[in-house]
């Protein structure tokens, strides 16, 4: 019998099961920090995190609420600058799994955080990058955790920010990026992999149909034909999740 | 240069930052000076070009208080708390003014605060490619590798006018040590034509040269020192207070709507004299966020 | 990678290092690690490219015992005390073998581990211009920015097999702190292939935790870990020994003779199974280069 | 009645006179050295002494015997990585004096200290660049201390390690070096300044004749023609010499 969950929390769970004891991952604030410090605490004592503000191995000791938190410096293994962590760590090729996530993501996996319609006379204005943009480049592989409607999931994003297989095929290779692109893509709905640079869907959250999933899509999307259920989070994995989040600050 | 830089943040605003400025106030979440900002926005200052990774909300309120012409910046939201709306009536309604951006991601601004401390005309980085953010942007440009071939990409240096950086002790001379989260800010102090540094505590050389290695800032690159402790509430300071993240998650709200953010500024920073009263007046929240004690070791520098 | 890395020196340089390999033993005069260096010749190994911005004695004594095919620097004397003559054998009359010399400047050098460790393909850099030292390297080239259109100087990356450093103190996985001069042991590291630290004390990972902003390398970028006390001799590590002086100028005379430089390897490092017996057989001297504790004072990391 | 002094003594006072107050200083070992700690012990206390080992603002309690020297880390202000030393302060335009020696010093300041003779196959094999190369290049002006001898002071040096003006006249201009180059060279005869990118003879010390100085130089030597005599040392300039360096480690 398994326990009751939200959707939030079967994203965070999945995502965590992505990550394997020993990587060195690349945290994004929000439910990738979840994620990653689910997976620390359960089946990967030995995944590093690194946050963007420069924190190496830490173990914060509340959820942090900013990527910059008091309490990703405290008790961590270093702290180094900005220009240390993107060039030593990032570009040296030292990250094995960046987190990302989008206002949009299209077909090719490509993410767009900077603005909904035109740039220059754009509809909504987003954050922009971030670290984003060379996370997307230079991490051996990318995962995505997003919540999925037919808006965020058009053919192609307004705006590359992020580039995930560009076009498809071997787009990335040509133009010599030195990290792996997307792998998955964890919605509220299902996951997704990449086949020929194409988000495929491989599994489809309990309950969930497949006409459910298309009709959030905005292209004709392709399946995998071995479709799985997604493997529900298990009772220790949501014990520990929701001591993280006690707040319930990002799991609602 | 004089070796006694200690002055009013009042004083060091006034001398040292000019309309049409291109401003720096760094600190990645940890340690944004708002005592700066404040003044700044006092001081009516305009027509600031002004250079963050991430605006945060010091950026809000000042491009809000109509400050700024231009921003080059990397990300541009609230922490964990959706949009600055102050930044966005800028650029989606030219309210109060309109506000041109220069746009970058978090390594892209690292490297031309690199380029602009290390006195080279562009650094190279493994990014934007795939990215349609050099096509808005003309000054993400592309090197070949004289060794490889291969091409990079290639952003020009960042030279502000003035950078202010908050930090946890200095002397009066502006020697100054931080600890706890470094962001960019030793590349944007030494990439800067005038330095301000804000301090926590004014403390004697001889405490700095206990420890050189913790010293983020030689006074030599110093042209002003402020004692303003509190000085960066909402934000934080290792060591002496925490993150406020009420006042981030509750400037949501207040930033949506324009006369509130308004009534926010002529409040809390055109009601007020300066950091002391802004303290003064936040009562006991000052005390709810001090930090409690975590104590390192110290190192020897015996031989 | 396993989580405790800690092995004596016999086995990390069994493991670690091979004939031919390229290999940095860093430290810009402070902790230079003499330890590591004496055990590569005594397991004998050759047609290594030794690379070092200043080789100073360690290497001296390296290319002496004949484990050196190629150095790579930018200054080989003894400091204060006159030329490296094992060297200077090596490369005027080629005793014991040839030596090939691959000449920068120090921050030609610097350049080259900083773009090894960014994972670039090329640095740029303001110098050589005007110089004879890219008319014999031809790989000191140049690159034209693509904003000024100015040229400026280019090195390529220096990419080790193998980076020694020596630190005050790690812990069993790596982490490794360092204070007092940092030298480019940090770039060093994360340019080379593998990685071993060789620390004056194993402490427990709670010490380093209780001060991240000390820590020079992460456990992340380590292969093995030593535990070798007065490691650097006739090096220094601050806060615990004080440099050989009378051993350095007593070098001169030493090296300058073929038969005294290799009766003192027989003697001093043939002669002895590891670093332990050497500093046991060193005496009274090690006693008196220890250091007089000179402690900084300690900050806070609460929040 | 002025003091009884060596021909070294001399010319480290003459250099160290030759510092302000409040000016940055690349210090090299050895005399150099002696003579930025006597300007800050007597007329310049503001004088900030940067060693290229990374410690800035140091005080030695000793003399320091190597450029890394320990005593040079405890009580200074930083101490900084070798790359900052070199990107934030040297290139960053931050020196404004540099001191250098060099075995071989010609007509146009140019150093060399590399080898005597054919690259390939030297003579003598110097010790090499070190950092000369880009404080030459870089320090708004520099101070080259050496003894001269007939040898040491050829037409053209063997190898350009160290560009000083190159061919004379506005060579360094032409190629777009930001420092000024060399300002002032003090040997144990005399004082040398440069007009048009040439050596030119600005004073003779105290005793010394122009014809001796004349012997020591290898090409037609160019005379100031107000040629002074040099301001020997005073009793307080050579107490605190004294004191510095008490062991006559680099006074001999």
């Amino acid at each position: 019998m398994t326990a009751a969950y939200t959707p939030t929390e079967l994203m965070v769970c999945r995502a965590a099961r992505e990550l394997a004891d020993g990587e060195v991952v690349f945290v994004g604030i929000g439910l990738p920090n979840l994620a990653c410090n689910l997976a620390l605490r359960r089946h990967a004592p030995e995944l590093l995190l690194i946050y963007e503000s420069g924190a190496v191995g830490a173990v914060p000791e509340r959820v942090p609420v900013s990527i910059g938190d008091p309490a990703l410096v405290t008790g961590s293994l270093a702290v180094c600058s900005m220009q240390e962590v993107f060039s030593h760590y990032l570009q040296g090729g030292r990250i094995d799994v960046g987190f990302l996530q989008g206002a949009q993501i299209d077909r090719h996996g490509n993410l767009n955080t900077t603005v909904i319609g035109p740039y220059e006379r754009p509809a909504v204005r987003l954050p922009g990058s971030g670290g984003a943009c060379e996370i997307a480049i230079l991490a051996k592989r990318v995962v995505v955790v997003a919540r999925q409607t037919r808006r965020s999931f058009p053919e192609r994003v307004d705006f590359v920010t992020s580039p995930g297989f560009l076009d498809g095929g071997d787009a990335r290779q040509r133009l010599g990026m030195p990290g792996g692109g997307p792998s998955l893509v964890v919605t509220d709905l299902g996951c997704y992999g990449f086949v020929d640079g194409e988000m495929t869907l491989v599994s489809l959250h309990p309950g969930v149909t497949l006409e459910r999933v298309q009709a959030e899509v905005g292209w004709e999307l392709r399946v995998t034909p071995e479709l799985a259920t997604t493997e529900p989070p298990d009772e220790d994995e949501l014990r520990v999740l929701r001591e993280l989040d006690r707040d319930r600050l990002y799991l609602g | 240069m004089s070796a006694d830089k200690l002055v009013s943040m009042r004083e060091a605003v006034a001398r040292l930052v000019r309309d049409g400025d291109t401003v720096v106030i760094e600190g990645f979440t940890h340690l944004i000076c708002f005592a700066a900002g404040h003044e700044i926005i006092r001081q009516g200052r305009s027509d600031l070009t002004l250079c963050r990774l991430t605006p945060d909300l010091i950026y809000d309120q000042m491009i809000a208080a109509g400050c700024a012409r231009r921003l080059v910046f990397s990300w541009a939201g609230n922490p964990g708390a959706g949009p600055l709306y102050g930044l966005r009536r800028a650029v989606e309604q030219q309210v109060p003014r309109p506000l041109e951006l220069d746009e970058y991601s978090h390594f892209g601004m690292v490297a031309r605060f690199a380029a602009g401390a290390a006195g080279l005309p562009f650094w190279p980085l493994r990014s934007f490619t795939g990215s349609d953010l050099p096509r808005v942007n003309g000054d993400i440009r592309t090197v070949r590798c004289p060794f490889t071939g291969e091409e990079l990409a290639a952003v020009p240096p960042l030279r502000p006018d003035v950078a202010i950086v908050h930090v946890q002790r200095a002397d009066r001379r502006g020697d100054a040590q931080v600890w706890g989260l470094l962001g960019v800010q030793k590349e944007a102090a030494f990439a800067a034509a005038r330095v301000i540094v804000v301090a926590e505590e004014i403390v004697e050389e001889s405490v700095l040269r206990a420890d050189p290695n913790r010293t983020l800032l030689p006074g030599l690159v110093v042209d002003a020192v402020v004692h303003e402790p509190f000085g960066c509430h909402p934000s934080y300071a290792q060591g002496y207070y925490d993150r406020d993240n009420a006042f981030y998650v509750g400037w949501r709200e207040i930033s949506e709507d324009r006369g509130r953010l308004e009534a926010y500024l002529d409040e809390w920073v055109h009601g007020v004299p300066d950091r002391a009263a802004y303290a003064a007046k936040l009562g006991d929240r000052v005390g709810e966020l001090r930090a409690r004690p975590r104590v390192a070791g110290a190192v020897d520098y015996g031989y």
